[in-house]
């Protein structure tokens, strides 16, 4: 019951404060929720305790349905892994719980975030503790559900409700190719349930799928290669990434619960639970490193140039995502997984440090219209730059342990390919590096520049209330200071603890799949954690997060006039960069024009005027035209009739004579 | 000899010329009746010529009646032909067009 | 059960009943009230039939009288799961029509309301026909209700839309009448189920099937047959739109179910790939043609065809690749399509429903009349955004299983086809949600927007109820399988075995 | 009694021979309340005669030239009820039309004798008489409006034409009894030699029962016949002679050619297959209430003369049963259209009729529904066994021409739903047809109900008028 | 000599039909219609005679008495009653000849030719029964009709009852046909009488 209860709990506090919404007092429209995700986070660490040393539960909830030989149901599978992402989910989803109460203060639609953000959790653990496809799938479209109505949660912006659409019909696609390869499956398999297709793995890797007549390709490689599309949607990996920088247009908490910790990861998760099938696959492996790897390099070099706060920290997460997916296309699961975990923790700590500065900065959020509030929000500040240290990986921080791990993993990966993803994970730290350096420095440190917020404030509405520049930041209060200080202890601690057991032990035991001809995987690589903190002291890696972080220092502080002087070198990448390569471009210039005219000309030319036009009206038309035209015959006049009679009597005798006899 | 086709043939004629009366005629509608009763000639003449050959006066009884029928046809068609006349102070038959189409 | 002719009872009742109001019926209240009154009077004895059917037992609440001895014709009614499902179905949705008329409905009441329960009437006596010159009795003087309906209550092109969609589906189901005759003289029987035993050769189910295809795509719609559709639902008044969209369509898809498979499984499976495409062709381009409608109603109706497109498609795709596993996998199919059609039964009527009361309040449809809707109407955003997230084939909601089903029975069969199928995925929710984004979200367009109210009590009710039945079914869809489930296997396994070999 | 005994095949025909000169007295003698004094008295005289009717034995009299059996008797007693029809529908219309005179039930006495004498007639003889007594009274009747340009030209269209198509026909009995050398049907089937003289025969009769029956090519005297007189006399042309015609296709043509029936079979399909095309095309773009009956009617002529040509059994009764049917919808129709009070009702008369007068509009959909062919009305039972004997021969193509020309005719039937039930009316008002004419319509568009949903009575009486 | 005998009939028949079909055509063509009218006179007379040579004494003679002793007659009489010209009727007859002429040939040739081209089932040149009734024809006749058909003679008088009330009915004005002024009437007659103003729609053709 307990097990259940993990989900059942959010799920019934948003129900009951959307139910409610107009009659709870306010208390209980955060206190309900904050209790339920409490419950379920501690539940969940019971648990993780409990999977610690034993084995995995199964609990089966309820049949779906049951026809043709597949029988679907919901139930849940509580094994290492999903227990861990259990813990994660509901651990910072509390803290984004708690922050909310404050940074949603004013905000009219305060019960429905709550509702929502509460839903989300019930649909990320939904999709975490899933024991078969179909119920991944379901959990899967929930979150993406919980996602859309939260970034379009200010609904009279325009700009967060093309967000919202772009973000949800971008992951639509992605889960196009999920549903493809679950369809794939359950059509090889016979079955959705985890363990009896992943106990029928092998077998399956033999079998062979008819694309088209004559054309045929192995069964696994191509499903998946489908469900890694669907993981390319959920986790924002390139090209189909476009929509996580839009969906800051959501509420800051949600960026931190969904757009950087949880949902995002959803897709790492998946194929890391799907380690079964993709270890046949070299295929489907490949194709994960090269877009992984791919997308950490080039999200991190667009983080670079970004001006807006949360965009910077939304590049990041991106960037993060892709490493994360770099590791699991090296059969290092359990690596990805780590980062994920601590990942979580800290980006988490980053999206909600950055919200605090645009609550302070009364919904301020571009970068350069900040700065100096080092002293000014201390807390904050050593929070976020904790946080920041992380991201880096400087070592000793929870970053550095599961982000170097990963490296070395993937710079062990062989051939071309191997070698192309290694360099791009460790150029992605030096623009880790510098990016978040910049961020920090511009931000928190130099001085506080007035004048260009009191401008802006007038500018936009929403902070028009405050007067001007800094000398009037809003208080944040303990609601929300006391998450990132929740979220800090983790980002910067938790590897010494965690480091040993998960990625050099043996932690995820048989809920990940290493098989042995497989890629390098995580189990060897250090002889522990002390030692592994020592090498990563001497490791190109950290030199070239120094060296990204002096670079952003040197440009972006203490002369920030030499990057005037590099201008014009500069200029035509870092413009490619701020529109990230072009991407949206392509899609509000080609994609989306191109799909409505195709739409109009389908809706007006083909349908409207040729197939009702001239078929079905036409038709008609030439009915009544005929009609018209034998009513003319009619003349009324005795003499045609009688005519008419008699031609007709002559034609019948000439038959009769002619034909029948 | 007199053959029954000789008989057919003139009542053929006859009958043909009746129908070919009726409707290359534009002028009044009094020589429609006429032709009506050409046409009821003819067919008497078929007849008569079926009895005669077959040798029984059935035919002839026909004839009777057809005589019978084709003179209160012709009561009732010049009935009709004069509440015409008094309607439209014509008997072109180009002129009844009213009903049409 | 007793004797009792509970399925009798539910197709005369409220045939008698709607003559009586139609007849006689003196105030519009009085009507308004005895319409609502039977359809949710007749929601016990469908209870009772859903209590007493037993899932597996073949035909049941069987009446069997002769009807016309000379050829053989018979008052021969009973259900099967597939029926029941569907009767439960149109049960469930007309309180939802008599509701979503209340106040729009402000002429000819009498007429309108007993048309509306002459209507439910047939519609059930269609389900219940188990003698085939019986069904289409029903079938076709289901037409006239509907053409009043349209024609007397409708928008401002209501003739143009209430004949075409009359002769549209008049002229496809007179085809069936000549397949039906067909099979009679053959077989010496309407009754249906002696005409699924008929064998029958290959050419002889060919021309048959196309027969019923012909009445049973023009209803459906499938493409390109499809084009009374927007057109009748744009005329027709609120609770015709639901009606239309919410059983009337589904006869279409039941009849296929009925004669088209059973009746020519050979030819059908010939066909299949022509009747598959064509259903991938609704599913594609009809949602592309959907997402460029100005009007709502328009809109809605085109998803309509898109939707119904994977009914045809889960009843035939399988049937393009039977293989060792046919019958699971044709079982598979029509189930997907049955849950597709139950489901899309709640959704389009919701929509429509929703469409009905902007449209009462603001007097246009226009989607660029409204914007910023969630400012004014809470609760009707949030239920619109739901039926609009279900129309899209949310997972939890109905709208999800249907597809999901098809899709799965389709990849097994040709994954591109299903990778056309998915695509709905994608365009579905592409029109949905950017209608939802037009209508419901931003800022308050214009006044009309501002002055609107937010829902009363009855309609609050009516497409609450509606919600919930997409949400339950969407979770807990076992109890309408199960029920379905061993009609559906014996009808796969009846089809699959094919009846040319016979002779 | 003995004596009166042996004239009991003649009961019907004896009957309404007495009642014509009855009439006629009646008519002379009344003065002043005259009209609805000869209208009850024949009325209740055709009451009798549908009595002795049901009374008469099958029989026959006169060497075989007057034949009563199952098929004469349905025929005479649906011509007595539907002549009693026409006379409540059409009083008003005629007298409005100042057409109203006791010779109008004359006439239509007259006219139903004739089709007694078709119904029963034994030999080529009798049969030309009772074609030209009724013949007589229709041309009479069409000119009755003696004051109306109309109705005279389509009287004198009527005679000319049709003295054409009964010349053309008589000239073909004339070549049967000289090929076969009797006059009596049942020896000239016995015949039974085929010949080219035979042929043309065949040809000459069939151009003969198509102009009567007004299938195309010799349809065209239909429509303007039908709109020329008053709506009253209409009713009577539309409906009545239809039953002497099936019996004239069904005695002289299937019981009496000596030509096989699939020789002329094929013609009779093209002309049925045009009657369909032309009648139903044509009658689209109609205005005039009886003229669009009149061009559907040509429509309906084929539905029924492919049953014909499917033969047999089988399909003479379901043509049979069509024709009946059909005469019933077509006095409902004409019934409906009459009561507006418009003389020479266009079709916009009939505009919101549902709000001047809802039960007859009611009344009038079952009966648009029945000629559409929806079930359950009687009208689909009569398409649907004439698909049946087409399906049954093997005529399957032409199943499907004709259902297809069903759902285009449909356009024109819901063109007057429409106009009743979703156009606002023309003038305001409620329309009053007067208790009788409103208690038969009720209970004619209620007939087509019932006889579609309990239509084995009739079916058995079309079968049995064959199967005997 | 004999062969004149034997051929005697055939040349009087011979001559008598070219007489008749003359007539005839005269009937259709004559500019006249009392020219007409008297063509179709002589067409009778001209039957009557060749009927004799059929030995049917009784029919020639009904022929002549009641056809051109009572129905041309009354032809006669009407279309000098409705004084009908003989005008303008070859623009027409002329245009449209053609045609005519070729149906009519057609429909003749059609007619005639089975008798003498096929096997039309009978045989045509066949001796004829001569003579075929024993005690004069009219006797015979008589027999017939009043016992055989004596059902058709009673539906023949009534034929001509019909007639009768037929051709009463549409001729017999009791009333007034008369244009006839009424002065009262015209003095009390009011506006809406007369004038009756319609509101009508704009209506769209169909």
């Amino acid at each position: 019951m307990r097990h259940e209860a993990i989900l059942l709990a959010p799920l019934c506090a948003a129900l009951l404060v959307a139910l409610g919404c107009r009659v709870l007092p306010r208390a209980l429209m955060h206190g309900l929720p904050i209790a339920a995700v409490a419950a379920s986070a501690l539940l969940s660490t019971w648990a993780l305790a409990d999977q610690i040393g034993g084995a995995p539960v199964a609990v089966k909830l309820f049949d779906w349905l049951s026809i043709g030989g597949l029988d679907l149901s919901f139930g849940l599978l509580i094994d290492r892994l999903s227990a861990l992402m259990m813990c994660v989910v509901t651990w910072v989803s509390l803290a984004v719980h708690v922050y909310t109460v404050r940074y949603m203060r004013d905000d009219p639609g305060y019960a429905r975030f709550f509702a929502l953000i509460s839903f989300f959790t019930a649909a990320m653990l939904l999709l975490v503790m899933a024991d078969n496809f179909m119920q991944l799938f379901v959990g899967w479209e929930a979150v993406g559900l919980a996602s859309y109505l939260l970034i379009g949660f200010w609904f009279k912006r325009p700009s967060a409700n093309f967000a919202s659409l772009k973000a949800f019909l971008v992951n639509r696609i992605g889960d196009l190719g999920l549903l493809l390869g679950i369809g794939l499956i359950a059509g090889a398999a016979g079955t959705l349930d985890y363990a009896e297709v992943f106990a029928g793995a092998g077998p399956l890797a033999a079998r062979e799928i008819t694309v088209w007549p004559g054309i045929s390709w192995p069964a696994l490689d191509l499903g998946c290669a489908l469900l890694f599309v669907g993981a390319m949607g959920k986790s924002a990996q390139m090209p189909l990434h476009i929509w996580l920088p839009d969906s800051m247009e959501g509420p800051t908490p949600i960026s931190a619960l969904i757009h950087a910790a949880t949902m995002v990861t959803a897709g790492v998760f998946m194929v890391a639970r799907m380690s079964p099938l993709f270890e046949h696959s070299q295929l489907a492996l490949s194709m994960v490193l090269a877009v992984g790897a791919t997308t950490a390099l080039a999200t991190g070099l667009v983080a670079m140039v970004q001006q807006d706060i949360k965009r910077i920290v939304a590049w990041s997460t991106l960037s993060q995502l892709g490493y994360m997916m770099a590791g699991l296309g090296v059969s290092a699961y359990s690596v990805a997984i780590y980062h994920l975990f601590t990942h979580a923790f800290f980006k988490a700590l980053l999206f909600l440090a950055a919200g605090a500065v645009i609550v302070a900065l009364h919904h301020q959020q571009d970068i350069r219209r900040m700065g100096g509030l080092r002293r000014r929000m201390p807390i904050t500040y050593a929070t976020a730059l904790i946080g920041g240290l992380a991201l880096v990986g400087i070592p000793g921080t929870a970053g550095f342990f599961s982000k170097d791990a990963l490296i070395t993993a993937v710079s062990r990966a062989d051939g071309p390919l191997g070698a192309y993803a290694g360099w791009c994970l460790l150029l992605g730290v030096a623009a880790t590096a510098f990016y978040t350096a910049r961020l920090l420095l511009v931000v928190f440190h130099g001085e506080p520049r007035e004048g260009i917020l009191s401008s802006a404030s007038a500018a936009r509405p929403r902070s028009s209330s405050g007067s001007a520049g800094h000398a009037s930041l809003e208080p944040v209060g303990p609601w929300m200071l006391a998450p990132l200080v929740f979220l800090a202890v983790p980002s910067l601690l938790i590897g010494w603890f965690t480091f040993a057991p998960v990625v050099l032990g043996d932690y995820f035991g048989g809920s990940i799949v290493n098989l042995p001809g497989g890629g390098p995987g995580g189990g060897d690589l250090s002889q522990g954690t002390l030692d592994f903190f020592l090498h990563g002291l001497y490791s190109p890696v950290f030199l070239l997060a120094l060296l990204g972080g002096a670079a952003a220092w040197v440009f972006c502080h203490w002369r920030p006039q030499w990057s005037e002087r590099a201008d014009p070198f500069l200029r035509g990448p870092a413009r490619a960069l701020a529109l990230g390569y072009g991407f949206d471009r392509l899609v509000e210039r080609a994609l989306i024009p191109g799909t409505r005219g195709a739409a109009r000309s389908a809706a007006d030319q083909a349908d409207s005027r040729f197939i009702d036009g001239l078929l079905v009206n036409g038709l008609a038309r030439a009915v009544r035209w005929g009609s018209g035209m034998m009513r003319r015959l009619q003349t009324g006049l005795l003499y045609h009739y009688a005519f008419v009679m008699v031609t007709a009597i002559c034609l019948l005798i000439a038959w009769v004579v002619l034909v029948l006899d | 000899m007199i053959g029954l086709p000789h008989l057919l043939t003139l009542s053929a004629v006859l009958f043909a010329i009746a129908v070919c009366g009726i409707f290359i005629n534009r002028r009044s509608v009094i020589l429609l009746l006429m032709c009506v009763e050409l046409l009821l000639l003819a067919v008497n003449f078929n007849f008569v010529a079926f009895a005669w050959y077959l040798g029984d006066l059935a035919g002839q009884v026909f004839v009777f009646f057809i005589l019978t029928v084709a003179a209160a046809e012709a009561a009732i068609g010049l009935a009709i032909l004069v509440v015409l006349f008094r309607n439209r102070i014509s008997v072109n038959v180009d002129e009844f067009r009213l009903l049409k189409g | 059960m007793p004797d009792f002719g509970f399925l009798s009872f539910i197709i005369w009742l409220p045939v008698l009943v709607g003559l009586l109001i139609a007849g006689l019926a003196r105030s519009a209240a009085a009507a308004r009230w005895a319409c609502l009154g039977v359809s949710l009077l007749q929601w016990i004895p469908g209870l009772m039939l859903w209590r007493a059917f037993e899932p597996g037992g073949g035909y049941q609440f069987v009446e069997r009288q002769p009807w016309i001895g000379q050829f053989n014709v018979e008052y021969y009614l009973g259900v099967d799961g597939i029926a029941l499902a569907l009767i439960l179905l149109t049960l469930l949705l007309t309180p939802a029509a008599v509701a979503a008329g209340w106040r729009a409905i402000d002429r000819r009441t009498g007429l309108y309301y007993g048309a509306l329960l002459i209507q439910q009437g047939l519609m059930l006596g269609v389900f219940c026909s188990l003698d085939s010159l019986l069904f289409y009795v029903f079938w076709e003087f289901m037409l006239a209700p509907m053409f009043l309906i349209i024609g007397v209550w409708g928008g401002e092109r209501r003739i143009y839309a209430t004949v075409k969609f009359f002769l549209f589906t008049f002229l496809g189901s007179v085809f069936m009448l000549v397949s039906l005759v067909y099979l009679y003289l053959e077989s010496g029987s309407y009754a249906i189920p002696d005409l699924h035993g008929q064998p029958l050769s290959l050419p002889e189910q060919q021309w048959l099937f196309f027969g019923f295809l012909a009445a049973f795509a023009v209803k459906v719609p499938m493409w390109p047959v499809h084009t009374w559709l927007p057109d009748a639902h744009v005329e027709a008044p609120t609770g015709g739109s639901v009606i239309l969209a919410a059983i009337l369509l589904k006869m279409g898809g039941f009849g296929l179910l009925r004669f088209g498979l059973p009746v020519t499984p050979d030819a059908a499976a010939q066909f299949a790939p022509l009747v598959a495409g064509l259903s991938l062709v609704a599913i594609v381009y009809i949602a592309l043609v959907a997402l460029a409608q100005r009007d709502l109603k328009k809109l809605i109706a085109y998803s309509s065809v898109a939707h119904m497109g994977f009914v045809t498609l889960g009843m035939f795709i399988p049937l393009a690749g039977v293989g060792a596993e046919g019958e699971a996998l044709l079982a598979l199919g029509m189930g997907g399509g049955m849950v597709q059609m139950i489901s899309h039964g709640f959704i389009s009527a919701a929509l429509f429903m929703c469409v009905g009361i902007l449209y009462d309040r603001a007097h246009t449809r226009q989607i660029g009349d409204f914007g910023g809707v969630a400012n004014t109407m809470p609760i009707f955003a949030v239920l619109l955004v739901l039926f609009a997230l279900a129309n899209a084939g949310l997972p939890g909601t109905s709208g999800f299983i249907g597809e999901f089903l098809v899709i799965l029975a389709a990849f097994r069969v040709e994954p591109l086809v299903a990778l056309g199928a998915g695509t709905i995925l994608v365009l579905g929710a592409a029109y949905s949600l950017y209608m939802i984004k037009r209508v419901v979200f931003g800022d308050v367009a214009n006044d009309k927007v501002a002055a609107l109210k937010d829902l009363d009590l009855r309609e609050r009710v009516a497409l609450g109820g509606m919600a919930l039945f997409v949400v339950a079914l969407g979770f807990y869809p076992d109890p309408l399988v199960e029920l379905m489930e061993p009609s559906l296997d014996a009808l796969a396994r009846h089809v699959v075995a094919g009846k040319a070999g016979a002779l | 009694m003995n004596a009166f005994a042996s004239w009991a095949p003649m009961y019907a025909e004896l009957l309404l021979a007495a009642l014509i000169p009855v009439v006629l007295l009646v008519d002379l003698a009344a003065g002043g309340r005259r009209q609805t004094l000869t209208r009850a008295v024949a009325l209740a005289g055709l009451v009798l005669v549908a009595w002795a009717g049901f009374e008469a034995s099958n029989g026959e009299m006169f060497g075989a030239s007057f034949v009563m059996d199952n098929l004469a008797r349905l025929l005479k007693l649906a011509g007595t009820l539907l002549t009693g029809m026409a006379f409540v529908y059409a009083t008003r219309d005629l007298k409005d039309a100042g057409a109203l005179r006791g010779e109008y039930y004359l006439l239509g006495l007259f006219a139903l004798l004739g089709v007694f004498v078709t119904a029963s007639a034994g030999s080529l003889l009798t049969l030309y008489l009772g074609l030209e007594l009724l013949a007589l009274a229709l041309y009479t009747l069409v000119a009755l409006q003696r004051d109306s340009a109309r109705a005279a030209e389509a009287a004198m269209k009527y005679f000319v034409l049709g003295a054409i198509g009964s010349g053309a026909m008589l000239y073909g009995i004339s070549l049967l009894y000289g090929l076969s050398g009797s006059l009596l049907l049942g020896e000239i089937a016995a015949q039974g030699e085929a010949g080219a003289g035979s042929y043309v025969a065949a040809a000459l009769v069939l151009a003969g029962v198509a102009f009567k029956l007004g299938a195309v090519p010799f349809h065209q005297w239909v429509p303007d016949a039908y709109q020329g007189p008053p709506l009253g006399v209409a009713v009577v042309l539309a409906t009545v002679p239809k039953l002497a015609y099936f019996a004239l296709i069904v005695r002289l043509m299937v019981d009496g050619l000596p030509v096989a029936q699939e020789q002329w079979n094929l013609l009779l399909i093209v002309m049925a297959v045009a009657s369909l095309a032309i009648g139903t095309i044509v009658a689209l773009s109609q205005t005039q209430a009886a003229r669009l009956f009149a061009w559907a009617a040509i429509a309906h002529v084929g539905f029924l003369l492919l049953g014909v040509a499917a033969g047999g059994v089988g399909g003479l009764s379901a043509a049979l049963f069509y024709t009946l049917v059909y005469i019933l919808m077509a006095a409902g129709a004409f019934g409906v259209v009459i009561a507006l009070e418009r003389q020479n009702a266009s079709l916009d008369s009939l505009r919101g009729l549902y709000r001047r007068h809802p039960g007859m509009a009611l009344t009038m959909l079952a009966i648009m529904l029945s000629l559409i062919g929806i079930p359950p009305l009687a009208g689909f039972l009569a398409k649907w066994q004439i698909l049946m004997v087409l399906v049954e021969r093997g005529m399957i193509a032409l199943a499907v021409v004709a259902v297809v020309f069903a759902v285009v005719a449909a356009y024109y039937y819901l063109r007057i739903i429409r106009l009743m039930f979703m156009e606002a009316p023309e003038e305001e008002g409620r329309v009053a047809p007067g208790w009788g004419a409103s208690l038969l319509l009720g209970a004619n568009g209620l007939a087509l109900l019932v006889l579609g949903i309990w239509p084995n009575a009739l079916l058995e009486l079309c079968r049995a008028a064959f199967a005997g | 000599m004999q062969l004149l005998v034997d051929w005697f009939p055939f040349i009087l028949f011979s001559g008598w039909s070219g007489m008749l079909i003359a007539s005839a055509l005269g009937v259709i063509l004559a500019r006249n219609p009392v020219h007409s009218v008297l063509f179709l006179v002589l067409c009778f007379v001209i039957s009557a005679a060749i009927w004799l040579l059929l030995h049917a004494e009784f029919l020639a003679v009904a022929l002549v008495l009641v056809y051109v002793g009572a129905v041309m007659v009354l032809l006669l009489f009407v279309v000098m009653m409705l004084d009908i010209k003989a005008e303008r009727m070859r623009e027409g007859l002329v245009r449209y000849a053609p045609f005519g002429v070729l149906v009519g040939l057609l429909l003749a040739a059609q007619l005639a030719s089975v008798w003498w081209l096929r096997d039309s089932g009978m045989e045509l040149l066949a001796q004829p029964q001569t003579p075929y009734f024993s005690e004069g024809n009219t006797r015979a006749l008589g027999e017939l009709l009043y016992t055989e058909h004596l059902y058709a003679f009673e539906i023949a008088g009534y034929i001509l009852l019909l007639a009768i009330v037929g051709a009463i009915t549409l001729t017999l004005r009791r009333r007034g046909g008369l244009r006839v002024q009424q002065v009262s009437e015209q003095v009390a007659v009011r506006p809406e009488d007369r004038v009756r103003l319609v509101k009508m729609k704009a209506e769209r053709p169909e």
